[in-house]
């Protein structure tokens, strides 16, 4: 049967593999960060733990590198040699960047990370057999592996209550990464389909959206001409499927990181302002 | 056993004649395809056999009763099925809704009574089970099947059917379909279901 | 819910939503199909709103800190699973920060105490509530012989009708003792605000201000309602003039890592910058009308250089500030615990609300906060002045029954306070608290209170954002444990034994709310619903809403001299125990989100560690990671130092948080606590502890351990991950 | 200056028998004890992959960017190892080197035996070990594939079909030898290798078949291993890691291999000379041959690193440049500098005819040329990883013990694996040298020699050129 379906589908699949992906998407739901009112507090981090089953190593295991942090608030700061910093810090929201060309997907040996028709880089935990090959070739390093099984440690009793039942425990063995929220995104489509409408621009978000007490992340579906995130990608001219913007006006902040690898990323992010005339 | 094959698979019946085995494969099609006339012709339900296990419950509920004595819809008692991912047990107050008239003298019925007065809830076991990474809706599955096919709503065992078997006949609920992957697979390519990994997986 | 099957059985049985795990847990399988192992249980009644599969949201309100943020808890078949912002609440508008999406941790944490403990020959023993009622009523209840003001309350912040209730148990007993202790708090800033304002907690629009001045301020993170005022940023930032943030402090606090100025200051000298920025401003034309009429002449003598010379900043960078406020109208300029915490504090912050007043900001930036009306449910707020009143009190033998709730004193006093003998010195010690920390451990009867998430409760925020609320707080999920109570319940009981007649009739505090808030219905505009009308709208929308009379602005401004903390060549350095968003006081501790969460600048997760200037650090030969011992007149503690230039030269950084004896297996033995060695000095005029003048010295073990972090670069390699634009260029591209 | 000869050809072919199947015969104590020690090793690396097993992969220490450590490096070093057999029996069969013939035996079995270690690593490092054949394409009804674009399921197939064909390789080649063995042997041994000679009688039309499928089957195995290694860096060419994608990866790959295989049969050149006394066929001069092709291949690797440096540092990938500048001044630079010492300085060793001729010091050569290329890989996998793209993520990683077991016990699994062979099969390869001897014999005589040389049309010896 299977056999069948893929000899069948074979000049199907080989176009599609050469056209970069799925020619029609559903959505594609991407990401607008303004680093400008990224304040560094770490409520989307924590959100996320919430919301994904994310383990707590435990500080052993952090001081290996083996923590999970789907979203991550690196700060950088300046390079100059100053006695003290005269600005701020440089924070960074750093999570999957759900790719359109990812560089995790053509490496899994078991095609357990794919595209799919929402443009996410999915994960399927189920038929990971950890190679981890999607992490080393990940540019934004945003790839976590379960290196233990967390039942017992990260989740005590009664803690383990708290877990989703929308997403899976992982275990041990199994690499996973942000999802832009699938579950939330499974129920929102879910139950616009069953109410024979399109999903609506806010109708949901993800748990780092929601929880950005500056509102700094704006989340929705670029194919959606009317959503916030498509007018915002739209007003910074940045368009996706490049490696290089070409902008009418140059000094527009949105810009996506790495994109001269051309992964093209689906996270844009809106430079940091400074007001040095202070 | 290769001389056989020759002989009696190729050169006996290479002119035009019934070979028994083709013979068999014919009838066998020709009778699941009219076995499978009751519906309509969009929809292919999903074939597959699994042999479950006897599960034990803690009251033996007849389904076939109540199904096809009682006539009682499905989702009289499964109310969540078109509501949500999954079908429900019904609240035991729903079964002492009729239960504190009808039947009160059998001993499966007063074994059920003794539940509510002691204010508990009887502890069934899940029969059928999907592994814990697998996202399955019955609201979604109710809507395509019944609902947007106008599929007559007192009908609905039938397309409960395609995955839990006939229960109607069973008394305890046994697990008759496969309920894995392939077999979730193989009805989705049929009836044009998702072919995204991640609509299923989580 | 009716019915034996308790909501956790329920949980366990259901199986319908139970966790989704990957495989099993012992040995590897790839798949787990069960056929009729699970157990899959009903409802006994059908229950209202609940569709196994579908979450539901209810609001409640958080209590994580004293903002009082408005939550919407998703509950599914049963249990909380997540908490997000109630977008309607006028503090955080749908936001959160993560102690709030930490709270649901706090509620399922593994090291709650479970039933009630006794004290008996020396260690807590568990007890059934029977005996704890008994013991409660032996020394608490009608027959108890108790004199007048023997009995004391120790608490948090607490507000709303568990205020009303402690009010009215201390009432019954004879009693006026409340103290509240909160580590965390703007008690000077109040003060300030009071005798300058007649406003004890002014409104403040930093969405309207063009320049926010803080100095040490982490309006973000700690100070009185972060995520308002995070809303508030956002706002700001996103102006079409974008409005500009300059911070001063000693060290860089999370709000600071936001500045577009950031400026180090000689550790409590931000006073002596305020006024010499005053004495710019009036040397270069702004008005000086409001300011009393000695004003130039006291401020003359804070000129450019004095003031450079007295707080290390350059005259540069104070002509620099001094221009942007003068230019910049309106501003807005806030004074943080750093500034608070000193011997002067309330002079500093005086001269530091001079500003405000001279810049115009008062009307503008900082405006009037409403008057509430029911004033036996307005905030009792905590400080440190309680403290040390009830280490004083407890050391002279005052009490014979302590009652603390929602408080650590024994973890947050400093070693000089001696707080734990003198609490050890009371006969019976009652602790109302969900975990076993440090004041549990020295109680004599440890009363297992409801989480949040499980208890009722109404709050009423110090910081009124916007309107006046009522916040309501409802148990989202049954009790986890049958042998927990709510705190509201426990009052009530302690209530009815001694006044019976008016407290007998409520069986718990649920049927007390319900009682009260039927009153509560006159006060808004809601008076024609029907009881269970209103209430019930209360409950969906989290809160209610209070006319408010808003207060007036008095100016009466004030100045007067400030002097520079006095150099000490014993203890050269100036310790700053920083709060921080996470962690906050140490009461998140046994949090492991928040462990793990790092430090939001030192980005140091599951430890303390101590932040000293390299320059300093270079001068005794320390490295990174070196364990440095801290010694203060008042002890020492050993952390691992951490080499940064967001500190000043001239002080040493030891975050708050870690440094737990007790506090359950996520916060136990972990880090240092800087409290204890802070000399109990205080602010002469609000009596508040002065938490940030602690002289101390440093020396180096031959220990160097690895300081945890998140990430391990801190420049980026040219890489431009994160770009910065001017606002020139912001500008022409008109905010985009 | 005197040619010296590879072999003496004055020795009696029942010597060559009796001498090789002597080393086949009653192990020693010495070889007991080495046999123990091996199974102790692989002890080791069986309990610390128990544990892991069982655990995940967290007490191995690899952490987030080092998301391979060693078990990557060393299935690389493995791969690279089996070349030698492949070069020596193959590649020197087909242009006619027959000084190959005493030595190619073992290299042939090291080349087996070090895919069988190798095969293991892609295997242990996997998080869930026990759904490896999920790699492999198979039918299965749930429809699912393996990525076939991804190099490590490409990886599956190029080990799998060169352990296979080397496997083969080895087993035909040892064909005529196993018939001695069987006609030397009794009881069990007899009954064995009678199944494995396959009724070899030596007849002239089995020994044109064996002739012709021997030559097929060289062919056949040099391009597979020049693929096989290819394939294996293509796991790292094919990423867009700085340091990893490198476009001459594959032929770099290559030469490391062949250049570990050399010196790993200089090793056990000369340990198998010195324990089973086989100066007489392991002669120096065969030895120095080896050296000699050793060295050349060292500078042909030396050549492609610096093609790599050289390509990099003026390259415009400036992530690229930034990992070439860490590996020769990061954390572990100080396994560049080993690696670049011992892999291109030490064997000038080899360019010295005394050096070469001193068999403990070509032994020490020998096993540094070895660690060379030991480091090689893993300053391929490791500096990479610590420092790629994304700053916040430059970490390194500290090999745990378990790491180290695993590592540690796959030597003695190679080891074990030699040791049986050594044993059970006849080491040097008897009807090979005999042919050598044979065509040495008749070289002596010059006539004969040039008789046997010449082609038709040929000049006669002697004659002036027309």
């Amino acid at each position: 049967m299977s056999l069948k379906n893929v000899m069948e589908n074979w000049s199907a699949y080989r176009k599609d593999a050469e056209a970069g992906g799925h020619h029609t998407y559903e959505h594609r739901w991407a990401m607008s960060i303004n680093l400008d009112l990224c304040i560094g507090c770490n409520a989307c981090s924590t959100a996320c733990y919430a919301e994904n089953n994310l383990a707590v190593v435990g500080p052993e295991r952090f001081a290996k590198g083996q923590a999970m942090h789907w979203m991550r608030i690196e700060r950088y700061w300046d390079v100059e040699d100053k006695e003290y910093p005269d600005q701020g810090a440089s924070f960074l929201p750093m999570m999957c960047q759900q790719c359109g060309a990812a560089t995790c997907e053509p490496v899994c040996p078991v095609a357990a990370t794919y595209h799919t028709p929402d443009g996410l880089n999915a994960q399927v935990y189920n038929r990971c057999i950890g190679s981890r090959y999607c992490s080393n070739n990940c540019p934004f390093r945003v790839r976590y592996f379960n290196f233990y099984s967390y039942y017992e440690s990260a989740w005590p009793e009664p803690m383990h209550l708290q877990l989703n039942p929308d997403l899976s425990v992982r275990d041990k063995g199994v690499m996973e990464k942000c999802t832009f929220c699938v579950q939330r995104i499974r129920v929102a489509k879910d139950k616009a389909k069953i109410e024979n409408r399109k999903v609506k621009d806010g109708e949901f978000t993800t748990a780092c959206a929601q929880a950005c007490p500056t509102s700094a992340i704006v989340f929705g579906d670029t194919m959606d001409p009317e959503s916030k995130v498509s007018m915002l990608w739209k007003q910074h001219q940045v368009t996706r499927a490049v490696y290089k913007q070409h902008k009418e006006d140059p000094e527009l902040r949105g810009y996506r990181i790495f994109e001269e690898l051309n992964v093209d990323p689906s996270v844009m992010y809106l430079e940091r302002v400074r007001d040095t005339t202070v | 056993m290769v001389q056989w094959i020759r002989t009696r698979m190729f050169r006996k019946y290479a002119h035009g004649a019934f070979h028994p085995v083709s013979l068999g494969v014919a009838l066998i099609l020709a009778w699941s395809m009219m076995t499978s006339t009751g519906f309509a012709a969009d929809v292919q339900p999903p074939g597959g056999v699994h042999k479950g296990v006897d599960v034990e419950q803690p009251i033996e509920f007849p389904h076939n009763i109540h199904v096809e004595v009682n006539k009682i819809n499905c989702m009289y008692c499964h109310t969540y099925a078109r509501r949500s991912k999954v079908a429900g047990i019904p609240p035991t107050s729903k079964c002492m809704g009729c239960h504190k008239i009808i039947a009160t003298d059998k001993p499966r019925i007063q074994k059920l009574t003794e539940y509510w007065q002691k204010g508990e809830s009887p502890k069934w076991k899940k029969v059928h089970d999907v592994p814990d990474f697998v996202h399955f809706t019955h609201e979604r599955h109710l809507k395509k099947f019944v609902f947007d096919r106008d599929y007559p709503v007192e009908d609905v065992k039938e397309v409960c059917a395609f995955c839990h078997g006939q229960i109607k006949e069973m008394t305890v609920a046994k697990k008759v379909k496969p309920l894995n992957m392939g077999w979730c697979a193989g009805c989705h390519e049929k009836n044009g279901g998702p072919g995204d990994c991640w609509k299923c997986h989580k | 819910m009716s019915g034996k099957l308790n909501r956790r059985d329920f949980l366990k049985a259901l199986g319908l939503g139970g966790t989704a795990t990957l495989a099993g847990c012992d040995m590897p399988t790839t798949v787990t199909l069960e056929e009729g192992k699970e157990d899959v249980v009903s409802y006994l009644l059908p229950e209202e709103y609940v569709i196994p599969g579908v979450g539901v949201t209810y609001a409640s309100t958080c209590t994580q800190c004293n903002a009082g943020c408005g939550v919407h808890g998703r509950v599914r078949e049963g249990r909380v699973l997540k908490v997000e912002g109630h977008p309607d609440s006028p503090i955080n508008a749908g936001k959160t920060c993560q102690m709030g999406q930490a709270l649901v941790q706090a509620h399922y944490n593994p090291d709650r105490i479970k039933s009630p403990m006794v004290r008996e020959g020396g260690s807590l023993v568990p007890a059934t509530w029977e005996k704890a009622q008994a013991l409660l009523d032996e020394k608490l209840g009608s027959k108890a012989n108790l004199a007048a003001g023997r009995v004391a309350w120790l608490t948090g912040t607490v507000s709303g009708h568990q205020r009303a209730l402690i009010t009215n148990h201390l009432e019954s007993v004879g009693s006026n003792h409340h103290f509240a202790v909160e580590v965390v708090n703007t008690n000077v800033w109040s003060a300030v605000s009071r005798d300058m304002l007649d406003d004890p907690q002014p409104q403040i629009s930093l969405d309207k201000a063009k320049l926010i001045l803080s100095f040490g301020a982490d309006f973000m993170g700690t100070w009185q309602s972060p995520v308002h005022f995070a809303g508030q940023f956002s706002r700001m930032r996103t102006a079409a003039d974008r409005g500009a943030l300059i911070q001063v402090e000693s060290k860089m606090s999370m709000t600071g890592g936001s500045a577009d100025l950031w400026v180090a200051i000689r550790p409590g000298t931000e006073g002596i910058l305020a006024l010499g920025l005053a004495n710019y401003l009036i040397a270069n034309g702004v008005s000086s009308a409001s300011l009393p009429g000695d004003a130039r002449d006291k401020l003359a003598a804070y000129d450019m250089q004095k003031v450079s010379n007295a707080t290390g900043v350059s005259t540069a960078t104070i002509e620099r500030i001094g221009k942007a406020l003068k230019n910049r109208a309106p501003s807005v300029v806030l004074a943080g615990a750093a500034v608070e915490g000193q011997v002067n504090g309330y002079e500093a912050v005086s001269a530091i609300m001079l500003l405000n007043v001279m810049l115009g900001n008062i009307g503008q930036t900082i405006l009037p906060s409403g008057k509430f009306p029911l004033q036996q449910l307005e905030a009792k707020v905590g400080g440190t002045r309680d403290l040390a009143a009830f280490a004083q009190a407890a050391a002279q033998k005052q009490f014979d029954v302590v009652l603390v709730h929602g408080a650590n004193p024994v973890f947050t006093a400093p070693a000089s306070l001696k707080l734990d003998e003198a609490l050890a010195s009371v006969p019976f010690k009652v602790v109302m608290t969900q975990f076993p920390d440090e004041t549990a451990m020295m109680a004599d009867l440890v009363l297992p209170v409801s989480s949040t998430l499980e208890d009722w409760g109404t709050h009423v925020a110090a910081y009124q954002a916007g309107a006046s609320n009522i916040s309501i707080q409802q148990p989202l999920m049954e009790p986890l444990y049958d042998q927990t109570r709510g705190f509201g319940d426990i009052v009530i009981s302690m209530l009815a034994m001694r006044n019976a007649a008016q407290y007998g009739s409520f069986k718990d505090y649920y049927g007390y709310l319900r009682n009260v808030f039927a009153n509560l219905k006159g006060a808004g505009a809601t008076a024609s619903l029907s009881p269970d009308e209103f209430w019930n709208n209360s409950l969906q929308a989290g809160m209610i809403k209070i006319d408010s009379t808003p207060r007036k602005h008095t100016v009466k401004a004030s100045i007067a001299a400030i002097d520079a903390p006095a150099a000490d060549a014993n203890f050269p350095l100036t310790l700053i125990p920083s709060a921080r968003m996470g962690l906050f006081d140490g009461r998140h501790a046994n949090l492991p989100w928040l462990q793990e969460s790092p430090d939001q600048i030192a980005k140091v997760v599951w430890g303390s560690w101590a932040e000293i200037h390299p320059s300093t650090a270079s001068k005794m030969g320390i490295t990174h990671g070196d364990v440095i011992r801290i010694e203060s007149e008042a002890g020492g503690i050993e952390a691992r130092a951490y080499l940064t230039n967001t500190v000043h030269a001239d002080a040493i950084a030891v975050p708050l948080g870690q440094g737990h004896t007790e506090y359950g297996r996520y916060a136990k033995g972990r880090g240092v606590n800087p409290l204890k060695i802070v000399k109990a000095a205080v602010d002469a005029k609000t009596g508040e502890l002065a938490l940030f003048a602690t002289r101390v010295k440093v020396s180096k073990t031959n220990k160097n351990e690895i300081i945890l972090r998140l990430g391990h670069s801190d420049t980026q390699h040219g890489r431009r991950l994160v770009r910065t634009v001017s606002v020139d260029a912001l500008k022409r591209t008109k905010g985009a | 200056m005197v040619i010296e000869k590879d072999i003496n050809e004055q020795i009696k072919w029942a010597q060559i028998n009796s001498d090789v199947l002597r080393s086949m015969e009653n192990p020693r104590k010495a070889y007991w004890i080495t046999f123990f020690v091996c199974i102790a090793m692989v002890a080791c690396a069986v309990v610390a992959e128990i544990y892991q097993y069982r655990t995940g992969l967290g007490p191995s220490n690899l952490n987030n960017p080092h998301m391979w450590g060693m078990y990557i490096s060393t299935f690389v070093f493995w791969i690279g190892m089996s070349h030698s057999g492949t070069l020596l029996s193959a590649i020197l069969h087909i242009i006619h080197a027959d000084w190959r013939k005493p030595i190619y035996r073992f290299a042939e079995a090291m080349t087996t035996f070090s895919l069988m270690t190798a095969g293991f690593f892609p295997i242990i490092h996997l998080g869930r070990v026990w759904n490896f054949y999920w790699v492999v394409p198979y039918v299965s009804a749930r429809g699912v594939w393996p990525n076939f674009r991804s190099p490590l399921s490409w990886d599956a197939f190029a080990i799998s079909t060169y352990l296979s064909a080397s496997m083969l390789f080895l087993f035909i080649g040892m064909i005529p030898d196993l018939a001695i063995c069987r006609d030397n042997a009794r009881g069990f041994r007899k009954k064995l290798y009678g199944a494995l000679s396959l009724g070899w009688v030596g007849s002239d039309k089995q020994w044109r078949h064996f002739r012709k499928t021997y030559l097929l089957m060289a062919c056949f195995l040099i391009p597979l291993a020049v693929s096989v290694h290819s394939i294996v860096s293509s796991d790292f060419a094919m990423s867009i890691m700085p340091g990893w994608h490198v476009t001459s990866f594959p032929p770099y790959f290559v030469a490391g291999a062949l250049y570990s295989g050399c010196a790993a049969i200089i090793t056990l050149f000369i340990m198998l000379r010195y324990f089973f006394r086989f100066e007489e066929y392991m002669t120096l001069a065969i030895m120095e041959k080896t050296c000699k092709l050793t060295f050349a291949i060292a500078m042909v690797w030396t050549y492609l690193n610096l093609i790599e440096f050289a390509a990099t540092w003026y390259g415009h990938d400036v992530y690229s440049k930034e990992v070439l500048i860490a590996k020769a001044t990061g954390p572990y630079a100080w396994i560049f500098w080993t690696m670049i010492f011992c892999g291109s300085v030490v064997p000038f060793a080899l360019a010295f005819q005394k050096l070469r001729r001193h068999m403990p010091t070509m032994f020490v050569v020998s096993l540094l040329l070895n660690l060379s290329m030991y480091f090689e890989r893993w300053m391929i996998v490791a500096p990479t990883l610590s420092m790629a793209m994304e700053p916040h993520q430059f970490y390194i990683m500290y090999a745990s013990v378990v790491q180290w077991a695993i590592v540690f016990g796959s030597f003695g699994w190679f080891g074990l694996l030699f040791l049986v062979f050594v044993k059970v099969f006849p080491s040097v390869s008897m009807y090979e040298v005999k042919e050598m001897v044979f065509h040495r014999r008749r070289l002596i005589n010059e006539e004969a020699a040039a008789k046997f040389h010449r082609r038709s049309g040929d000049p006669q010896p002697g004659a002036q050129p027309a």
